[in-house]
């Protein structure tokens, strides 16, 4: 039943394409299909919703197509019920925002028909049971997003951007397509079904592990191969960047996952290693290179980077706790992790519809070029502002709750007999540690710098309000942040079914603890209670404002700026995202970025203008990338002479290759 | 010649029909009526192809239709067919900027039915000397076409073809007769020791020393034909500088049927246990193909040549996908030949419309294509996604197939396949931005000719990529059984 | 009636808290002064000093948001709750549950990121400076505390303040080389979170040299004061948490009468009087460090968090 | 058949990828055409001596083709052109004779290993025949790669093409040779006097190959 109404929908998004670009011309076609595609979202998120509360039991069909003698495979389950749930609750909002957003679309030919294919195809990634539809749909939620990314081409910018983006994307799907060739063996069995009954061998699963973090991992963005995620997410119209940043991420995520814990067989030990290697330094690498940009969208695309990382983290505990058959452990990572990405989800488009919002406001991604918004647009800035506080992992709202929970996690794994993991797993710790500070400052520096001080050009004093659906769409997203901050244990116990589903086991039941607080392990050890945290702060913030205002003063003047004095400086003079992470530049970046500062002083009686430039090295990309194209550069150059042989060259080419022949001929046994 | 059981068939009429129609163009008064001639004649060999599907007559000492060629010739039959559409618009155009005359557009409609004639007649050729003989015909024709332009460049390539193919077909005949003298011990002196049908029927008793040498100087003399590396030096200038029609037709009919001669050789050496496995040869050849013409896609300036080298590429992952062999890998090899004949076909058939709106085929000139003409370029992107194997298009299906299947027998294989599968995407789009997006560049001038055959032609890939209908399934699986 | 108890309890904690905080701050100041051979301020001038702010008109920059406005009242909330979690006197407070310590060090997280907001939103070059330098400082400061917390947590077994008071005042717990090194490590960010010698300089405002005080340099009246009191809540804050995890020793178990609640408040107030001495002390004995000294200090203090997390990882017998 | 029709099949062979080489040696393209005729002359004996032997009249034509076309049609005929344009009379070589002519040796040699791997039971003379003939079309392979003048090129490949009729008519009771051999005649009528000399000759005065690969297709 459900997989049937989900299906529909995807059906219906997919016809919904065609129909954009018949009607492309026609400005209704924009208010069609991003209210269509709200609708289909917003009843998909209810099927799938009740479901996973309902713990439904699994839901499959095969349908004529796709291979042959395979036909399309799809199933529903708690772990894609949920992530169909995070999928449709981002596409719902995301269609909402668009429908005040798209109106600014300047080329909205190029958005429309593939907007709603790109929804489908992350609904039938998740729905899919055979690796075929699995890729297929994979490739194609690429390829539509490719699109999207491409819709401003004028841009050289985006064009490379949507080039490596292709590219990166085509090398996820081919590693994936090995791991499912492995996974499927020789004989081609395709179907997850027949693969969950294969048990591959131990090396089998090792190298299928890898891959399956390698392909899952380049489209989630696990550094290093994040490259094309801070080129491509900023390149799309800012409600798929959310999309992309917050949910197409996490369908990666899903990938992973399905592989990891359901087909690859029972993990090995030194699996979990790998992931939490990879992971820790993707936590922290994603913030610092956030910390450096100044693009409020890149800045974000980075913090996706991050939040990634952080989630491959709670995996790669739970995997570590389900090898030694640590149940409630790995039930506890898991939760974390999923919690996780709902959270991120919510926020992370959140943030992304604000950065459209600004976009659109003032035509800036530039944060140098911002400031002082939060007069202008004083309820983009609120929301905006519940968005950073709950990325930033501080209390009482989402962000803190899943990190609260990694971090429980990590508080068990002492138990955990390998000693590897007992040096890496306080490691990893240290860095999810400083990655949420990093964070917090990092937002600090976005807020501050973009709706903080005071305008620093025309066009953000110019700027106006956004409309009122962008509103409702990120209003919706702040209110559900609070919600999931304030009420986690509801979310966690929706989780149950999906970790009973994967471990075994699943976190003790939060709903009836008393004051609605979560508890994962025992009162005694640990307990949270996101509610009256809020309900204090509410109490005591209330309390203190009203006793000043009644038996103090409530008196209040409005001066220029004090600023020790000084006269009232230009607003060039306020603190810019360079400057603002100067110190911490200077702690980290000489070690990870090679930064350097190059300061121009001029002679004292000179009106030449001091200046001061900072270089700034992606050694993943020098190291990594660029020696890879120059070599496929190098390659070409040479191979490419051969274009230029003279025909008598061509034929003793030919001829060579009959000798070689047989003298192979001659020589086999 | 004589056909067995002399009334008029569809057998016939695949060879009749092209060859009436050859004649007929060269003495036709109004050379502009050829054009017209040559869709009808073509859309008559069609329908004689696509009855031969239904009644397949008894397998004769000179021509034969099993499962296997079955498929090519309606194959050919039906991108000749459209290819002949798209070609009336073009020549037309041709003629009208003054780049053709009327005598050569005479010659070149005669020489597309010999074309045809002379594929069919490979196609169904049940003696390996007949098979020769005709495919030597359509090397010698398409050699005609190439030149047709009379330009420096064209005379070049069409030179270039003609020695490296005459040098293919002595090796070619070289390996036909060794075929025979290990044939006439076993079957007897004669023509039945040409006749394939019996040849693979008795292979097994075969000298294999004898079976080994003719298949060296079979693959090398057919794979010239096909394009395979180091032997393709002709293809990509024949391609760029030939009219777009005839490189659609190169692309998408003649080196699959270069090919589909090599696969019934394979079959012969499968028959015979002692013999090489062709398989490694194949293989080897296969991947020096892929990877070299991925690579050489990087440093191409002209949209014709790239989409040569392409065809390079896709020939490379036919020719491992055989040379792997097994159900699956078989049945891809044949999705690919099939999905490739149409997608690069309709990619010409772009690249065509491309090259005549923007009066030139330097892909420096062209830009924002999907700006200035929007179904153009959108339609140049789909075949362009289509043919770098992406879904839900046709190509992805066999990639997938050949990728899987290959990764669980030879992992290091596989490796080196998607790394050069790698490599041509990402060489592909390279161009591709260039071509379609950016900011526009060159004339915006309307494309008289219709998109239909294009369209036509992506549309079935799409559909194949989704759905296949079971009877072409089963066709294809008794197929891939057939080639071991 | 133990409900009524322990709500009175948990009443008085909160109150207790918020009047001994400026006290605490005044006696330390005192100390300091009289270290320096100097006559110093009265004990109670913090609270004179709050009590004037607060009477004080509101001088606010034009260019100040509403969130300038509400920053005050946020921070302080946040520490407030804080620090009413703390057990000063009692352990098994009644809302204890509510967050443990993790959660607790988030709230004065919270605080900070609105603080540091504060210094940018009147869009002063001040302003940024200080919000900067803090957002550094913290960047390490945190994960430094997250560690100590670790190796506590791993020592008592839990992340509840109560709990682990607990588990320390047993004799369970002995003489550990992690624990001296958390207790090191907490000391030195304590120090740091709360803009003390050498890192910050509470009574300075030579400006380049300033942290804390250049965030809330556009800040007056019952702003002003609001944030001083909230300042003092925290190193109030601090000082309990070393208390009550090192010396917690007089502390009233859950459930105790009366006479014993009176005994863990003169014990508490006891262990304030020492630690504001040490502090003082501490402070007149060194200089105030360059800011990019501070990133090596803090990294010190993070190190040896993590050095201890790993022995704790490593054997439980560390 | 009796040992003498095999010695004298086997010495026209053989004589046959001797002339071969000897074509090897030639530096002068008339020389080299002269020794081109001898080829022709020999392949005709041979072809005529297998239609003798397997007396198979058809091959009868295929000989008189070979003597009368080969042997003196083409000669003729390339004289007349290299004297028409002008053509120097250098063969330009790319390697030096010695070492084409130790390649020459070695391509036989590895001719003979190859086709006499193949097992006893295929009879003696069609092995031998084989052999050579492979001999003779690698050599001729070697002089069309080790030679620049277009004409020296075209006399490779028609030696080349000579090894192709002595396999096919090596091979007993092979249909569609006399077709075969009409069929390579014509194909080596076009490469010589073909329409694109033609071409070529309007539009460059050389016909050296060198000169058509000036243009590489890439130049634009």
């Amino acid at each position: 039943m459900t997989l049937t109404i989900l299906l529909v929908g995807a059906a219906l998004l997919l016809a919904l394409g065609p129909l954009a670009v018949a009607l492309r011309r026609s400005s209704a076609a924009s208010r069609l299909v991003y209210g269509t595609s709200m609708m289909i979202a917003a009843v998909s998120l209810a099927a799938a919703l009740a479901y996973l509360i309902a713990a439904g039991a699994p839901e499959s069909i095969a349908l004529p197509v796709g291979v042959p003698w395979l036909g399309a495979h799809l199933r529903i389950d708690a772990l894609s019920a949920f992530f169909l749930v995070v999928v449709d609750l981002g596409a719902m909002s995301a269609s909402l925002f668009a429908l005040g957003y798209g109106q600014h679309e300047t080329a909205p030919e190029r958005v429309l028909p593939f907007y709603p294919a790109f929804l489908a195809g992350m609904t039938l990634v998740v729905l899919a049971d055979d690796a075929f539809t699995y890729l297929v749909s994979w490739e194609f939620m690429s390829l539509t997003s490719w699109a999207l990314v491409m819709s401003h081409h004028r841009v050289p910018d985006n064009v490379r951007a949507g080039y490596v983006y292709l590219v990166m994307a085509s090398f996820g799907t081919l590693t994936l397509l090995l791991a499912f060739g492995l996974l499927a063996g020789p004989d081609g069995h395709y179907t997850f079904a027949q693969i969950r009954a294969a048990h591959p061998s131990a090396a089998l699963g090792a190298l299928v592990l890898i891959l399956a973090l390698v392909g899952a991992g380049s489209k989630a963005g696990l550094v290093p191969l994040h490259v094309w995620l801070p080129l491509a997410h900023p390149a799309a119209p800012s409600h798929v960047s959310g999309l992309m940043s917050g949910v197409m991420t996490k369908v990666a995520v899903y990938g992973f996952v399905r592989i990891a814990f359901d087909l690859a067989g029972p993990p090995a030990w030194w699996w979990s290693i790998v992931v939490l290697a990879f992971a820790g330094v993707t936590t922290v690498m994603g913030v610092l290179y956030a910390l450096m940009q100044h693009d409020l969208k890149r800045l974000l695309a980075y913090h996706t980077v991050e939040n990634i990382g952080i989630i491959f983290i709670g995996l790669g505990l739970a995997l570590a706790f389900k090898t030694h058959g640590m149940i409630f452990a790995a039930a506890l990572a898991l939760t974390a992790a999923l919690l996780h990405v709902f959270n991120h989800s919510l926020f992370k488009s959140l943030l992304f519809f604000g950065a459209g919002a600004v976009l659109t406001a003032t035509g800036e991604r530039d944060m140098e070029h911002l400031g002082g918004l939060s007069h202008r647009m004083p309820q983009t800035a609120f929301v905006f502002l519940i968005g950073c506080v709950a990325i930033s992992a501080l209390p009482p709202l989402n962000g803190f709750v899943s990190e609260w929970l990694t971090f429980q996690a990590i508080l068990l794994s002492p138990q955990l007999p390998v000693w590897s993991l007992k040096l890496l797993v306080p490691a990893v710790g240290a860095l999810l540690a400083l990655a949420a500070a990093l964070a917090a400052a990092c937002f600090v520096k976005a807020y501050g710098v973009t709706f903080l001080g005071r305008p620093r050009t025309d066009a953000a004093a110019g700027a106006k309000e956004t409309d009122s659906f962008s509103l409702a769409a990120m209003y919706f997203l702040a209110a559900l942040c609070l919600l999931a901050g304030i009420l986690p244990g509801l979310f966690i116990d929706a989780l149950a079914p999906v970790s009973s589903a994967l471990i075994g086991g699943h976190m003790p039941v939060q709903s009836d603890t008393p004051w609605l607080s979560i508890v994962p392990i025992a009162a005694s050890r640990s307990s949270y209670d996101g509610l009256l945290v809020f309900l204090f702060m509410i109490i005591s913030g209330t309390l203190a404002a009203s006793a000043i205002h009644r038996l103090a003063s409530n008196r209040l003047r409005r001066a220029p700026a004090w600023d020790c004095g000084y006269p009232d400086a230009s607003p060039a003079t306020q603190y810019t995202a360079m400057s603002f992470a100067q110190p911490i530049r200077r702690v980290f970046g000489t070690v990870v970025f090679r930064a350097r500062e190059h300061g121009d002083m001029p002679p004292p009686g000179s009106a030449r203008p001091a200046r001061l430039t900072v270089e700034l090295h992606d050694l993943v990309w020098e190291t990594l990338y660029a020696p890879l194209v120059a070599g496929i550069g190098f390659a070409a150059d040479h191979l490419n002479r051969l274009q230029f042989l003279t025909i008598r060259q061509f034929l003793s080419l030919v001829f060579s290759a009959l000798v070689i022949l047989l003298l192979v001929l001659t020589i086999w046994p | 010649m004589t056909f067995d059981g002399g009334t008029f068939s569809p057998l016939a009429g695949v060879l009749a029909v092209p060859a009436v129609a050859a004649a007929l163009s060269a003495v036709l008064p109004d050379y502009r009526a050829t054009a017209r001639l040559n869709v009808l004649a073509t859309a008559l060999t069609l329908i004689c192809a696509v009855a031969l599907l239904f009644a397949k007559p008894q397998p004769g000492s000179y021509l034969l239709v099993d499962d296997l060629n079955g498929t090519f010739i309606a194959l050919t039959a039906f991108v000749a067919f459209t290819t002949s559409i798209f070609s009336a618009s073009y020549i037309g155009h041709e003629l009208d900027i003054g780049r053709l005359t009327p005598s050569s557009v005479r010659f070149y409609h005669a020489m597309y039915q010999v074309l045809m004639f002379a594929m069919n007649l490979a196609l169904i050729a049940n003696n390996i000397g007949l098979m020769w003989v005709a495919i030597e015909l359509a090397t010698l024709t398409t050699v005609m076409m190439v030149g047709i332009y009379r330009t420096h460049e064209a005379l070049e390539a069409a030179w270039k073809y003609f020695i490296l193919g005459s040098v293919g077909i002595a090796l070619a005949l070289f390996g036909t007769i060794l075929i025979y003298m290990a044939a006439r011990p076993v079957v007897g002196e004669g023509l039945q020791a040409m006749v394939w049908s019996v040849l693979v029927t008795r292979a097994g008793a075969f000298d294999p020393a004898l079976l080994d040498a003719a298949f060296v100087f079979l693959l090398l003399g057919y794979g010239t034909k096909v394009g395979l590396a180091p032997l393709h030096a002709w293809l990509p200038d024949a391609h760029a500088e030939g009219p777009t029609p005839i490189s659609a037709v190169l692309s998408g009919l003649l080196l699959n049927v270069a090919l589909y001669a090599l696969l019934r050789f394979k079959m012969l050496l499968a028959a015979n246990a002692a013999a090489l496995a062709p398989g490694p040869l194949m293989m080897t050849l296969g991947l020096l193909s892929l990877v070299f013409a991925s690579f050489m896609l990087y440093r191409r300036r002209d949209i014709k040549r790239m989409f040569a080298y392409s065809s390079i590429e896709h020939m490379g992952i036919i020719t491992f996908a055989f040379g792997i062999g097994g159900p699956i890998a078989n049945f891809a090899g044949l999705l690919h030949m099939t999905m490739h004949s149409l997608t690069k076909s309709a990619i010409f058939f772009a690249v065509g419309h491309v090259a005549q709106v923007k009066g030139t085929q330097r892909i420096a000139d062209m830009g924002g294509l999907t700006e200035t003409h929007p179904v153009l370029g959108w339609g140049l992107i789909l075949g362009v996604v289509a043919i770098a194997g992406l879904p839900p298009l046709g190509i992805f299906m066999s990639e997938f197939l050949v990728v899987s299947s290959t990764f669980a027998r030879e992992p290091l294989l596989a490796v080196v396949l998607v790394f050069g599968i790698l490599v041509g995407v990402a060489g592909l789009f390279l161009r591709l931005n260039s071509i379609a997006f950016g900011e526009p560049r060159g004339p915006t001038a309307k494309v008289q000719a219709s998109y239909v055959p294009m369209f036509s032609h992506l549309a079935l890939v799409l559909v194949a990529g989704v759905y296949m209908p079971p009877a072409l399934v089963v066709w294809f699986q008794n197929v891939a059984g057939l080639l071991g | 009636m133990a409900l009524t108890l322990d709500l009175a309890v948990q009443g008085a904690q909160m109150l207790l808290v918020l009047l001994l905080a400026p006290l605490f701050t005044g006696f330390v100041r005192k100390v300091k002064a009289r270290l320096l051979r100097r006559q110093g301020p009265p004990l109670i001038q913090p609270y004179r000093d709050l009590a004037r702010l607060m009477r004080k008109d509101v001088v606010l920059a034009e260019s100040a948001s509403w969130l300038f406005r509400v920053i005050p009242y946020l921070i302080f909330a946040a520490t407030w709750v804080a620090a009413s979690l703390v057990p000063t006197f009692r352990t098994g407070l009644l809302f204890s549950w509510s967050a443990d310590l993790i959660a607790i060090i988030a709230l004065l997280g919270s605080g900070r990121f609105f603080l540091a907001l504060a210094g940018l939103d009147v869009g002063t070059s001040f302003g940024g400076i200080g919000s900067s330098r803090e957002v550094m400082i913290a960047s390490l400061a945190e994960p430094a505390m997250i560690m100590i917390v670790f190796t506590l947590a791993l020592i008592a077994g839990s992340t509840q303040l109560s709990t682990m008071a607990e588990f320390m005042a047993s004799p369970a717990v002995g003489l550990r080389v992690s624990l001296g090194l958390a207790l090191v490590a907490l000391i030195m960010v304590a120090i740091a979170e709360n803009a003390r010698i050498p890192i910050d300089n509470p009574a300075t405002h030579l400006e380049l040299t300033m942290v804390h005080e250049a965030m809330v340099l556009e800040y007056s009246g019952r702003h002003l004061a609001l944030i001083e009191l909230s300042a003092s809540l925290k190193l109030m804050l601090y000082v309990s948490v070393i208390s009550c995890l090192f010396a917690p020793w007089g502390l009233a178990p859950v459930g105790a009468a009366v006479p014993a609640l009176a005994v863990g408040v003169a014990a508490y107030i006891l262990k304030l009087a020492v630690a504001g001495f040490l502090l003082a002390v501490f402070e007149t004995s060194i200089a105030k460090m360059r800011v990019f000294r501070v990133p090596e200090f803090l990294g010190a203090a993070l190190m040896l968090g993590l050095l201890a997390t790993l022995l704790r990882f490593v054997s439980g017998s560390f | 058949m009796s040992g003498l029709d095999f010695d004298i099949a086997h010495l026209l062979a053989g004589s046959l990828v001797l002339v071969s080489l000897l074509e090897l040696y030639q530096d002068r393209l008339y020389s080299l055409l002269n020794i081109y005729a001898l080829h022709a002359l020999v392949l005709a004996a041979s072809v005529a001596w297998q239609a003798f032997i397997q007396d198979a009249p058809h091959l009868y034509v295929t000989a008189t083709l070979a003597l009368v076309f080969k042997a003196i049609v083409i000669p003729v005929t390339l004289h007349r052109i290299i004297v028409r344009l002008g053509i120097h009379r250098e063969i330009e070589k790319v390697v030096g004779v010695g070492i084409t002519m130790l390649a020459g040796i070695g391509l036989v040699a590895l001719a003979m290993v190859v086709m006499l791997r193949v097992t006893q039971e295929a009879d003696p003379l069609a092995r031998e025949d084989l052999a050579f003939a492979l001999a003779v079309v690698l050599l001729g392979l070697l002089m069309m790669v080790t030679r620049r003048n277009a004409v020296s090129q075209v006399v490779g490949f028609m030696s080349l093409e000579n090894g192709l009729v002595l396999a096919a008519t090596g091979a007993k009771g092979m249909p569609l040779v006399v077709e075969i051999s009409v069929a390579f005649s014509v194909l080596i009528a076009f490469i010589v006097i073909g329409i694109f000399l033609f071409r070529i000759r309007e539009r460059f005065d050389t016909v050296d190959v060198q000169a058509l690969d000036r243009f590489r297709g890439e130049r634009r």
